[in-house]
Order: C-alpha cells, then structure tokens, then sequence
C-alpha cells in the first residue's frame, strides 16, 4: 500500500479492546437476524456493511501503522454511514447521516495533521517510531496529544464533538445503534489509550484536560438524557455520558503518571478500561432492548409507550437489568467500575499535593451528580415505557421479540450480573491491561489494585446479605399475605373514579423538575400552555431538545460559512469582457510583482 | 518498430480516425473512437514500457520527445479517451433526443479524435512552439464539442471558452516567445528544443525567464482553469454533453497544467527553486479555495463538478510547488482526478438524460431510480471529496505529507479547511441525490452491461489504488515525479 | 473494642423507630398535646404488618419489590455504619461508597415500585424524589470526602474512630459546615419538614409520602421502618463527628445514644418551628448543603 | 542597411496611427480596413529586422502574413459581417474619446515597459519592441471594452499582431514548421471564432456578446 507496511500486532490492551468488538459483533449479528425482515431492501448492504465496521474496529485496534490505521479508521467510519442512512426514506435520516459523516470527517483532519506531522518526524508511520520521537520532544508531545484528544474525541463523543451521537443513533436500525455504541465510540477511546502510550510521562495539564473533558461530558450527557422524550436518543446521550465517565478515569490515571502515584494510576485506569467493558455491555443490552420496544411497539417515543413489562416480560427484565448496571447500582457491573473510579477519587482526596486533593473532589461530585441524574432518568426509561399502563394501541398489543433477539439480551443481561457479582477477580485480572495502558510494571499494579478488590470482596458478601434479606422479606410478607389477602383495586386518583392511561405522569413531567433547575444547560426549548380560567380550554407542554451544540454553535457557524461563500458569486457574474479583465489583470499584476 | 515510431504511430491512428470519421455513419463514429483510443491506450502502454527502460525516447529529429513524465500523461490521457468514448457509446446511442443525427455524428467524431490528436501532440513535443501548436489547436477543435447541440447557453459558454482560452493561449505564446529569446548563446533554430533549454549546458536570461513564465503561467492556466483566470470553466463543463465535460475535467485541464509544469525546470534553473514554486503554491492554494467556495453554493450538478475541478487541479498545481514528494502525490492525483471526475461526469450526465435536468433539487434518488449510475454518483462523489479508502484520499494524504515536509504548514490547514468544507457541503447535496425520494413517476433504469462493467471498474480500480499501490505503478510514477524537475 | 462489633446494626434495628416516636412527641409537647406514646412506631409496624395488601390493578411484581428491597438495602446499610464507641460491624476501605450505593438501590426500587401503579401522584413523588436524591447524593459525598479530609482514612470505622476533640481544635470550621450540612441532608433524605412534610394530607405537595401512597399492609409496614431506620443512619452520622470520646471511650455509647435523643428532639423543634419550603426552593437548600461540604473542603485545603 | 531603422520607424507611426483609429472608429467595416493595413504592415517587420536580408524562407512567410491578414481575415469579417446583418458597433462599454485616452496611457505604459525589456532583448529594435507591447495591450483593451463579437475577434487579431512582431523582432530564427504552424492557427482560430459569431447571430439575433450573461454562479 501507498507509503506504509501492513504492520499488525496485538498486545495485551489491543486483545482487551478486541473483546466488545467482536463479542458485541456476534450478538448483535445474532440479535438483527431477526430484527430486520428479509427483502426489506438494504438489509443487504447493511449485513456488508456491519460486518465492514466490525473487521475495521478491529484492524484498527491492532494496527501498528500510521498509515494502515488511518486507512481502517476511514473504514470504521465510512461503514456505519450506511448503517445511519439505512432507513434513507426519511428526511431527518439523511439529515442524521449526514452530521455524522461530516462530524467523523473533521475529527479526521486533525488525525491527518497529527499522523502528518509524526510520520514527517519520524521518518516512518511505525508506532515504534512515533514513540521515539514524541519520548524526545515534550513539546510535540503536547500538541499531538492535543491534536489526538479532538480527533479520537469525535469519535467517541466528548462533548461538544458529541453532536453526531444523537442524531446517527436513533436513525441507524438498532442493533447497528448497538454495535456503534457499544463498540465503535470505545475504538475511539483506544486510539486515545494508545497514543498515550507512544506519547511518554505526561504533564500534569493533560490530567486535568481529560478530567475536565470528562467531567463535562458526563454531566452534559447526562443532563441532555434527561430531556430526551424518544428512547433511543436518551441511550445516545448517555453513551455521551458514559464516555465522559470513562475519560474521567483515564483523567485520573494521568494525573497519577503524573504526580507519580501508581495507586492513582491502577485505580483510574482500572476504572476507566473496566467502564468501557461494562458501557458495551450494558449499552449494547439497552440499545438491543430499544430494538425490541420499536419492533413491538412501532415507536420508541416515550409519551407513547408504557405497560410493556406485562407484554415484553423478558424484554423489560433485560432493560431492568441493563438500567440498574448504567446507574451503577450495587451488585450490577456498572456499580464496580464507578466504585474503582469514587474510590480513586478518595485516594487522590488524601495526597498532600492540593492539586491532586482538588482532582478528587471533582471526581466525587462529578461521579454523584451523574449518578443520581442517570438515576434520575432511567427510572423515567424504564418507568414510562415497561410499568404503568400502555399510553397508545401500538404499546397495547405489542408482543414480546423472537428467540434470537430475547438470547442476545439474556446473555448481555447476565454477563451485568455476572461480572457484578466476581467483581474483585474482574478487578485484579485487569493487572495485566492497565500495565500496558499505563506503562508501569505489572507488580506496582497489582499491589495498587489489591486492596480496592479487597473491598469489593467484603461488598459482594454485603450485597449477597442484601440478596438473602429481600429473599427472606419476601417469603415472610407473602407467607402473611397468604392468610390476610390480598385485593386488587385502581389507584388512588383523588377520588376521581375513571382513572385513563393519558392521566400518567408522562415522561417530559418527569423529568421537568431537572430539566427546568438545569435550563441554563439543556436550553431546549419548551412551549408551554399554560391552563388559565376556571374551565381551561386547553394546555399543553412540549419540549423540543435539539443538541444546544448543534443549534447554537454548529448550525450558525455553517450558516455563516454558506453567506460567506455566497460573496463569491460576484465575481462570477457571466459577463465575458469583464472575465478577459481577469487574465489581464492576473497577468500586470503577476508581471508587476515580478519585477519587483 | 523502435519506440520513436510508436509516437508517429499515435498521432497517424489519430488523425487518421478523425479524417475518417467524416465518411462515417453515427453508430460507426462512435465505435470508431472506441477503437482508436484503445489502440492510443495499448501504443501509450508500450511506449511507457520503453521509456521506463531507456528514460527518455525522441523521434522526428527531436520534433518529438517523450520521458517518464509525458508518457505518464499520455497513458492517463488516453485512459481517460477510452473511458469517455466508451461512456459516449452509452451516452448518444441510446439517450433518448440525444441520438446524433448524421451530420453532427461526423462533427463529433473528427473533433473528438482531433483534439485526442492535439493533445497527444502537446504531450510528445519537444518543441515548445509545437507544443503551443497544439495548445491552441485543443482550444479550437474542441470549442464545437461544446455546443454540439447548439443552443443559446451552450453558444455562450462556448463563446466564452473560445474568446477567453484565444487570449489566454494568446500570453502563453509570449511566453514561449520571451523563453526562446532568453537563450544567451543562440541555439540557432533549436532556441524552442525543451531538451536543449532543459540541459544543463543551457544558459538562460533570468529576467526573460521571470517574464516568459509569468506569461506561460498566466496564458495555459487561463486553459488549465486555475483561479482567478478559471471563469469560462463551469460555463463550459455544464454546457457542453456529458463525455466531454468528462474529457474536459478529465484530461484537457491537465494537458494545459502540463505545458506549465514543462517550464518550471527551466525557470528553476534560470532563477532557482523558489520563483516558480512559490506561483505554484499560491494558485494552487488560490484555486482551492474559490474552488471550494463556490462548491459551498452550486445548485447545478455539473456546474459543481467544474468547480470541484477548479479546486482538483489547484490540488495538483500545489502538489507540483511542493518538493519532489509533492510532485509524486500530484502525479498521483492526476490520475486518481481523472477517473474519478470521469466517472462523476458520466454519472451526472445519464441521470440527467433521465431527469431531464441537473439541478441537484430535482436530482434526486438516484439509487432508488437508476441502481447502476447512482452508485456510480455516489461512488465517484465519495472519492472526489476525500471519502476514504479511495485513492484521492491517499494522494491527498501524500500531499499534506510534502506540504509539511516543506513547512508549508499554512497551506496545510487552508487545504484541510476547504476540503472540510467542501467534504460537509458537496455531502449535503450528495446524500440527497443519491438517498433522497424519487418521483414516484420515475421508471427503474435497465442499463447496458458496458455501463455496469464501467461504473464498477472505474470504482474498483479507485478502491485499489486506494489500499494499495503496485510497487510498479508507485516506481513509474516516481520516475515521472523526478522527469518533472527534469532530475534526469 | 469492648463492646460487641454488633453494637450499632442491633442498637439500630431497637432504636430506631423510638427515635421517630422522639421526635413526635417533641413536637407534640411544643404544639401543646400530650402526643403519641414514644412507642407508637413500634404498634403501627406491628399493625401494619398484621394487615392485608391492596395492589393497583394494573401492577407488576416490581410494586412488591420495591418495599422489600428498599428495607433490606437499609439494614446492610447498618452494616457499615458505625456507632461511636463501638465501631462498625463491618469495616472496609470504601465502604462509604457502598453505602451511598445501597442508598441508591433502595430509593430505585421505591421510585420503580411507585411508576409501576401507574398513578399520576405517584409518579409526581417519585420525579420529585429522584430529583432530590440526584443533588443530595453528592452533598453526601463531599461531606464524606471532607471527613475522610480530615481524618486521613477512607473508611467509615475509622474516619469516625479518628474523631477526636484534637481534630476539632484543628478543623473546627470544616467540622462544622460538615455537621450542617448532614444535618440538612438527614432533613432532606428522609424528607422531614422543611423538605416535605410527612403529616400532611395534601398530595400535591407530598413528596416520600405520596410516592407511596398507594402500598399498604405489610410493603408500608416495611417502608415505615425503613424510614426510621434511613433516619437513624444519616442521625449516626451527624452525631459520630461530634467527638464523644472527649468523655471517654466507656461512656461514649451512652453519650452517643443522648446524643441521638438530642438530635431526635432537636428535629422536632426544627419541625415545629419551621414551615415547608415551597418546592422549588428546596434543590437551593440541597445544592447549599452541598456547597457547604464543598466550603469545608477548601478550608482544609488551604 | 541603412534604410531599415527609418522603415522602421515609418512602420511604426502607421501602425500606431492604425490603431488609434481603431479605438476612435465606431463602423466595423472601417474597423476591419484599419485591421488588414496594419496586419500588412506589420508583416514586413521580420524582412526588416532581420539583417540576414531577403532570404527566401522570410520572405516566404512574410507573403503568406501578407495574403491572410490583409486579405484573407477581412475578407471572412466583412463576409460576416454583411451575413451577420449588423453595420455599426452601437455604443461600446467605455466610450470613443475615453478609448483614444486610454491609446495615449497605452502608449505612455508600452514606452516604459519597453524600456525595461529592452537591455535583456539588446538584438531587438526599440520601436518594433514597444509597438508589440503596444498592440497587445490595446487588442486587449478592444475585447474588453466593446460589446460586439467582430471586434472582438478584431481584437483578437490585434493582439495576434503584436505577438507576431514581438516574435519576428526577439527570436533570431524559429524552425519553418513552427512559423507554419503558428499561421495555421491564427487561420483557423478567426474561421472557427467567425462561425461562432455566425451561430450566435443567428440565435440571438445579433452579436452583442454582452447578452450572453445567463450563465453565472
């Protein structure tokens, strides 16, 4: 090929990041088998097209070449524009599919620049060689892994290059949602992680870069989840969200490079590699479970869905599931890999170095208020579409999804379980990839990391006290109900007797309170009737939440781009004699300047 | 036959083919072009052979003079005729109130092999007035091309073309004039040899040089479509039938640019490295970014295919004033340009039969109405603006390289600007032609196999050199790249 | 220590609803009435468990979840929290983080088990408590945090076995702050005036109580104890930073257990002597809880 | 040779002389008139200027200049013109007497600039070098400041003029086959221009090019 070997290799980090990569390929392969319908037209191309992506990811996480990684990068991301545009009936589809390519297309002009400059540099595109060179020059260093941090960064979503997320997710046919989100945004997290590597001992300033990066993506994410009413932009959003939390761990683990703590290093890093393993899981799981709501339901708009538990049983247990492990809650997957990243934050709290201390306080605020908003939100997922009672006849009469699709959940849903519950043995078989990522001795790692794992330990045992005790709640209140009896009866409505299923709360009241405290972030815009007179006539609220990034910076910067394009018409205005002017003109002036 | 005939041959089969298409019935002109420019392509091949054995090949008593560099245009040239003609076949045969009817048959045949001979003999002169000959004579056989269905734009573009590239050409002439004139020691007759001004013995006036390749650049870039000189391009490109706003996007700009960069060693060796180089860089630049400019807003189909020529060869040019590695990526963008700018044309101009317009509004659905052209659309559109894996993004990832090896970091980031600008935009309009609704009116496409075999060879080979260059092909080039500085 | 490690779960599992029957009565004896007897939690648990149960017509298992795992996640809570003077049952680097995740579990399964009846007030409640929840469970990891500031350890037992009066003649200031904004949270947690008020008969403006408006018999049973259990929780560990072993470690249990009885009372005199804030004041009386921690830390920093 | 700096000169003034009138004239029948003296004229310069003298080859190509510019190209304009039906140019962008001003800035620029090349070009006599200069810039202006296609073209061939001059009076000698080639394209680029006008007329109706501005953007 053009300028470069075909250098491959794989090693410890590149074999953890080939893990979703193909164990999320295989289900969600598994999982559209049955989702998309045969003959549909398309379907073909998208099968190419997701196994493209997949072989891509998964050259690009071994490449060992400047060259031959940019080359499977435009790949990755020239794939799954034919995923996005899969449903290209629809306007806002091609809309969707084209801020994604457009968005992926600049991240790639700053990687252009940066593998330019290396490859100039080095003399050679090899990774080996970039490493020598950048080792030698802090400067360079500094400036590739800025230019590394927005060009992987678009990819994997920090805000503000997160605004394709939104739009390609929901358009894109949901187990290509799933693979994208679960897989290809972590590709992006890889190169970063690899960069890293060949880049040297780290400033400090880049710790806090990512941290702060970070800490604001997860926030935004989080918050713009919050005012999404169509479910599967709700899951972008919190991949945005996920990332930021993923980017906070790496944050710390740099700053721990570098204030020479290896205890910061092994925690952040842990936290992060461990989240990004967790996210494709349970992201993967939620988007997979949004499939299955559409296909049932025809929609994944919230105000429209409801009761599904009771039809989808298995569905609605699986998206329990995957809800209960993003929010991280205890004994789930998603809560050991937020415990690795608080408890860091607590490590950091008690260095001396007051910058450090300052690192951890954000990482605890940042973590809780994600937290409790991700919280916040999912119950509103999970509330509004599985529980309550159906909100439209579409919700009514959907039926629960095929074997395949329910078998690719299950295993996801169990796999939350599963490494939730050998958390500790997780935690210390990242030794190994935390090593490679953070490039200090494994021994250092695995000293820094026991004592976290020792905790976990004693925490799984509490969560299985925790299990036996609700285990035993249960028996004793259903061995009492059994004599006293039960009833069934509606619900108290305040005494009003014909409870209907458009009196739910809705999921844009739900979230109205948050959404309304955090205006001054979301700023989405919301048209508001409200009720007046003693018999209103009618009232109404609606929120439309296009990405503020997008509306208030990306779209007027194109606008302005277009006008000041549009100047140039003048001097293409048809008139031949002026056109002769030209070349006359071009030519005294050359000949002027020349003679000077 | 020894190689010095192959060049005779060329120009004979040619001009012979165009003599001939004046006797010929329509469906027997346009097997004819097919015919010649295969066999142009098979002697191209064989005298590239030669050339890469022995360096350089004359003929005619040094009239004619082919090395790397030319023949690696004269193969793309006559690549590109191929192409053309064959998507001509296609094109008039069965387009509908596109048919030719005899008389214009014949017009088109004797001009369309004419300037194929024209062009062939700019690219194997060794005399710079020959070449200028032949420079012109390009102008004046293709201006009927244009407005081959005469009507009034295409007469007004056409009339632009004509008027604006006779002055230009006009200016170039001077140059030629002031480069002969700058010999000290009088070559005599052999004043316009490119090989004897081109030797190192050679010395020539740095003063007349100056003002020779001012005129040179200015008068064949007024032909090659550099800004701000370019102003007869898309007028013509969207006027004239499809295959030759193909042949001209595909090779009549590049020929021009080729007659500049014949005088850059020359003007290297009279004023060192940084004169031409520098003009080279700043319309280059300059092209790049009008060109992306006027991308930004274009409504017309083909009309944004000029411009995004306009924006190409500024590519090339500025590969040329970058170093020796940029001379490789430009050569390499040449034909990557080529192909891909062909394949766009052919593409714009069946949809546009079937449409009946260009307007990219209108233009829509194209997969849905005409699988094979609108893959072919959205195939050569995704190459031409930088998609990856295509082979232009390759070249231009090459270009960036010598951009920064010289330090031009500036250039780099205004490249990287407009082609970001131009990737969103072109996309926008792209995404919609090729995805968007059709008129349900609209009858699926049934498609001659030769088309089908086209759009799917043009992309596959794009695809190719995209992942990966043969190590023949990277050497011919770089041989081509080393004959441009006239590293002998 | 001397005594047992089991100390603090089973004191909690004893006093705990006593101390709801404390405050009460305290506001009882301000109001001017003679008030529940202390004791009346206890029968009201008792009663309710006795009871049969009413479900929503259109409910799933998750309302009967709700309650259940809502309690048990509170009583592993016990686990960790330690009682001045004899230390947590059980003690790891960490565990605070745990318990806020226990913490979490439980109000997610009550949210869930209040979405499922489907009723448009309980979904009110729960919107709203989650929107609480969400600003007060970083305010109760920064006054952790500032704890663990203080003290240098990042575990429970020990943040609250290194208390001492000598920490307080350091850090007076950070200590303080911390200790109100504890104070708030306990208020806010387990929504007590002037967060919310649970006597009030007004659903509109309920924001705990109306959330499970719709459980009955044995499911509120659980979720009144585990009401006062959440209150004796966050009470530890407003009481723990007050440094009991100034009088010795001997008499600490008993100060520890005035000291409860004396935040007990003082929440009745709170309630008795403030009105409900409106509700959308109360994020501001969260988020400055919140901000006080945060103050406290910066003390320490610099 | 002493007679050839005076010829020269003599060459010269006419020549100038020839085209002020054609910047102050608004007939295109004068202009075409004006057009083939001084295409004769100027063809003489190589036979002149080169003192190798009267060599067949000179004197070869000097004719055929002769022939096509005095005769044969004003034979084709008018031709058009009287097919194309237009007799006067109507009014032009920039106006007659503005016209003559420019010719004297012409001028003055042409002296200047000629006074400059002239040390590199030493061999090349003075008048010829300025008038080339002159003739160029002055068909130039021809194109740009009227609206009628034939004087276009006249410009055009203006222009053609000086390069012609320019040519004969730098380069010491240029193969045959080039010479021929050159007056082989001057031949066909007026045919090929001619029936362009011709077509054009014919669809609009005349050939004031400055209507042909549909196509912009």
């Amino acid at each position: 090929m053009p300028g470069g070997g075909l250098h491959v290799e794989i090693d410890v980090l590149s074999a953890f990041f080939l893990l979703p990569v193909f164990g999320l390929s295989a289900l969600t392969g598994l999982y559209g088998r049955s989702y998309l319908e045969d003959g549909e037209p398309g379907t073909a191309s998208s099968w190419l097209h997701l196994n493209l992506l997949t072989a891509a990811m998964a050259l690009v996480v071994v490449a060992r070449n400047g060259l031959l990684f940019l080359l499977a990068w435009e790949i990755m991301a020239l794939a799954p524009f034919f995923l996005v545009i899969f449903d290209d009936r629809r306007e806002s589809t091609r809309h969707a599919a084209w801020i994604y390519l457009a968005a992926t297309h600049l991240g790639t002009a700053f990687l252009l620049v940066m593998f330019v400059l290396l490859a100039n540099l080095a003399g050679t595109s090899d990774f080996g060689g970039y490493a020598a060179v950048l080792r030698a020059n802090p400067t360079l260093s500094s400036v590739v892994f800025l230019l590394a941090l927005i060009g992987f960064g678009s990819k994997a979503g920090i805000v503000p290059a997160h605004v394709w997320l939104p739009e390609a997710h929901p358009a894109a046919p949901s187990h290509a949602s799933a693979l994208m989100s679960g897989a290809m945004i972590k590709v992006g997290i890889y190169a970063l992680l690899r960069m890293l590597t060949l880049l040297g001992t780290p400033p400090p300033w880049w710790g806090w870069v990512l941290l702060a990066a970070g800490a604001a993506s997860g926030v935004l994410g989080v918050l713009y989840a919050l005012a999404q009413h169509d479910l599967k932009r709700l899951l972008a959003y919190h991949s945005v969200e996920n990332i930021g939390i993923i980017l906070i761990g790496i944050g710390i683990g740099v700053l721990g490079l570098a204030y020479g703590n290896p205890t910061l290093v092994a925690l952040g890093f842990a936290a992060g590699l461990l989240h990004v393993v967790n996210h494709s899981i349970f992201k993967g799981l939620l988007f997979l479970g949004a499939g299955s709501v559409q296909h049932a339901a025809h929609t994944v708009e919230l105000e429209e869905l409801g009761g599904l538990l009771k039809r989808m049983p298995w569905t609605g247990a699986c998206f329990l599931l995957g809800s209960a492990a993003i929010v991280g809650l205890p004994p789930l997957n998603g809560f050991i890999s937020e415990f690795l990243l608080i408890y860091s934050g607590y490590v950091a709290l008690l260095l001396p170095t007051m910058a450090a201390a300052a690192a951890g306080l954000i990482t605890l605020v940042a973590m809780g208020l994600i937290g409790g908003l991700a919280a916040a939100c999912f119950a509103k997922a999970f509330g509004i579409v599985f529980l309550g009672a159906p909100r439209s006849s579409e919700a009514e009469h959907a039926q629960e999804s095929g074997q395949p699709m329910l078998a690719s959940m299950v295993i996801l849903a169990v796999l939350c379980v599963v490494i939730g519950i050998v958390g500790p043995l997780v935690v210390s078989a990242l030794t190994a990839v935390v090593a490679a990522a953070s490039g200090l001795p494994v021994t250092e790692i695995a000293a820094a990391l026991n004592p976290a794992s020792g905790s976990l330990a004693v925490a799984i045992a509490l969560f299985t006290a925790l299990v036996v005790l609700s285990a035993l709640f249960w028996a004793a209140r259903e061995w009492r109900l059994a004599r006293a009896g039960v009833r069934r009866a509606p619900v108290w409505g305040c005494g009003f007797g014909r409870p209907t299923a458009r009196m739910q709360y809705t999921a844009s009241s739900f979230s109205q309170p948050l959404v309304t405290q955090f205006r001054l972030l979301i700023a989405n815009r919301e048209a508001v009737l409200t009720p007046d007179g003693y018999f209103p006539a009618a009232a109404s609220y609606a929120s439309d939440s296009g990405d503020p990034f997008l509306r208030l910076l990306f779209a007027p910067t194109f606008r302005w781009f277009r006008r000041l394009a549009s100047r140039l018409n003048v001097i293409q205005h048809g008139h031949i004699h002026v056109y002769v002017l030209y070349v006359a003109a071009t030519l005294i002036a050359l000949l002027a300047w020349a003679s000077l | 036959m020894t190689p010095g005939y192959a060049i005779d041959a060329m120009l004979i089969v040619a001009i012979a083919g165009a003599l001939l298409c004046l006797a010929a019935r329509p469906r027997q002109v346009l097997a004819m072009a097919i015919a010649v420019s295969a066999v142009e392509l098979g002697l191209a091949a064989s005298l590239w052979v030669t050339v890469l054995a022995k360096s350089h090949v004359t003929a005619a008593d040094d009239l004619f003079f082919v090395d790397a560099f030319s023949t690696f245009h004269l193969v793309v040239l006559c690549l590109v005729f191929l192409l053309c003609s064959l998507f001509a076949w296609d094109y008039f045969v069965d387009g509908g109130e596109f048919t030719l009817a005899v008389g214009t048959a014949r017009r088109f045949g004797a001009l369309w092999l004419g300037s194929f001979a024209a062009m062939m003999l700019v690219l194997v002169s060794n005399n710079l007035g020959i070449m200028w000959v032949g420079m012109e004579a390009t102008t004046l056989l293709t201006a009927f091309l244009i407005s081959l269905h005469p009507d009034r734009l295409s007469l007004e573009a056409m009339w632009k073309y004509l008027l604006i590239c006779s002055v230009g050409i006009a200016f170039a002439f001077v140059g030629t004039i002031f480069t002969a004139a700058s010999v000290q020691e009088g070559l005599g007759a052999d004043a316009l040899l490119w090989t004897r001004l081109a030797a190192p013995e050679a010395r020539l006036d740095p003063t007349l040089m100056t003002f020779a390749f001012v005129f040179v650049l200015v008068g064949y870039g007024t032909k090659a479509g550099l800004a701000p000189i370019h102003s007869w391009l898309p007028d013509a490109h969207s006027q004239a039938p499809a295959p030759v706003s193909a042949m001209f996007s595909g090779f009549l700009l590049n020929t021009a640019l080729y007659c500049i960069l014949r005088y850059v060693p020359l003007v290297r060796r009279a004023l060192g490295s940084g004169f031409a180089d520098h003009l080279l860089v700043f319309f280059g630049a300059l092209s790049i970014l009008v060109g992306a400019g006027f991308i930004v807003f274009q409504r017309d189909a083909k009309r944004l295919l000029a411009y995004s020529s306009v924006e190409h060869l500024g590519i090339i040019a500025l590969g040329y004033g970058l170093g020796p590695l940029g001379s490789f990526a430009a050569l390499f963008h040449t034909l990557n340009h080529s192909l891909s700018k062909s394949l766009a044309f052919f593409a714009v101009g069946r949809l546009g039969q079937r449409y009946g317009t260009h307007d990219m509004g209108t233009l829509s659905g194209a997969l849905r109405t005409d699988r094979v052209w609108g893959l072919g659309l959205l195939g050569s559109l995704l190459a031409l603006i930088g998609a990856a894996p295509f082979a232009i993004f390759m070249s231009e990832y090459q270009l960036l390289r010598a951009a920064a090896r010289e330090g031009a970091w500036l250039v780099l980031v205004l490249f990287l600007a407009a082609g970001a600008v131009v990737f969103i935009t072109a996309l926008r309009q792209l995404i919609d032609m090729a995805f968007g609704d059709a008129h349900s009116s609209m009858p699926k496409a049934r498609n001659a196999s030769s088309s089908i075999l086209l759009v799917v060879g043009v992309i596959g080979l794009l695809l190719f050199l995209g992942l990966w260059m043969p190590p023949w092909l990277g050497d011919a080039i770089g041989r081509a790249a080393d004959a441009a500085g006239a590293r002998l | 220590m001397t005594p047992p490690h089991l100390f603090a779960p089973v004191s909690a599992l004893l006093l705990a609803p006593l101390f709801v029957g404390v405050i009460n009565r305290t506001k009882a004896f301000v109001a001017g009435r003679r008030g529940p007897p202390l004791a009346q939690p206890y029968r009201d648990v008792w009663k309710l468990l006795q009871r049969g149960a009413v479900y929503g017509e259109i409910t799933t298992p998750l309302v009967r979840l709700g309650p259940v795992l809502n309690l048990a996640t509170l009583i592993t809570a016990l686990l960790v929290v330690p009682f001045p003077g004899a230390g947590a049952a059980v003690s790891f680097t960490g565990d605070l983080i745990v318990l806020v995740g226990l913490f979490a579990l439980g109000r997610f399964a009550t949210v869930l088990a209040a979405l499922d009846t489907g009723s448009s007030f309980e979904g009110m409640g729960a919107s709203r408590e989650m929107h609480f929840a969400a600003l007060a469970e970083p305010a109760l990891l920064i006054a952790l945090a500032t704890l663990a500031r203080i003290t240098g350890a990042t575990d429970l037992g020990s943040i609250y076995g290194a208390i001492t009066t000598a920490s307080w003649v350091h850090d007076a200031a950070a200590l303080a702050l911390v200790g109100v904004s504890f104070l708030v949270l306990e208020l806010v947690e387990n929504s007590r005036i002037p967060v919310d008020d649970p006597t009030t008969h007004l659903e509109l403006t309920m924001i705990h109580e109306v959330m499970v408006l719709d459980h009955g018999g044995p499911d509120l049973g659980f979720i009144q104890y585990g009401v006062a259990l959440k209150l004796w929780i966050v009470g530890i560990l407003l009481v723990g930073i007050i440094p009991l072993y100034g009088v010795g470690a001997e008499f600490a249990l008993g100060a520890a257990l005035l000291g409860m009885a004396a935040l007990a009372v003082a929440i009745g005199m709170i309630e008795s002597a403030m009105a409900r804030y409106r509700l959308v004041t109360v994020p501001q009386f969260i988020v400055g809880a919140a901000t006080l921690s945060a103050v406290a830390f910066m003390v320490l920093l610099v | 040779m002493s007679a050839m700096p005076a010829l020269l000169a003599l060459i010269h003034a006419v020549g100038l002389l020839t085209c002020f009138a054609l910047l102050g004239t608004s007939r295109i029948g004068a202009c075409i008139r004006f057009l083939s003296v001084q295409g004769m004229l100027f063809s003489l310069v190589p036979i002149i200027a080169h003192d190798d003298g009267f060599t067949l080859r000179v004197l070869l190509l000097a004719g055929a200049n002769i022939c096509l510019k005095g005769v044969i190209f004003p034979a084709v304009l008018l031709h058009l013109r009287a097919r194309a039906g237009f007799h006067r140019e109507v009014e032009p962008f920039v106006g007659f007497v503005a016209s003559i001003l420019f010719g004297i800035a012409a001028l003055v620029v042409s002296l200047a600039l000629a006074r400059e090349l002239h040390p590199a070009l030493s061999h090349a006599p003075f008048v010829m070098l300025q008038a080339a200069i002159f003739l160029i810039a002055i068909g130039l202006f021809l194109i740009v400041s009227r609206r009628n296609a034939l004087i276009q073209i006249v410009g055009y061939l203006v222009i053609e003029n000086g390069i012609f001059v320019l040519g004969a009076i730098t380069v010491v000698e240029t193969p045959l086959l080039v010479e021929l080639g050159i007056l082989l394209d001057a031949f066909v680029a007026v045919f090929v221009m001619g029936i362009a006008v011709f077509h054009i007329s014919r669809e609009f109706g005349m050939a004031d090019v400055d209507r042909l501005n549909t196509l912009r953007g």
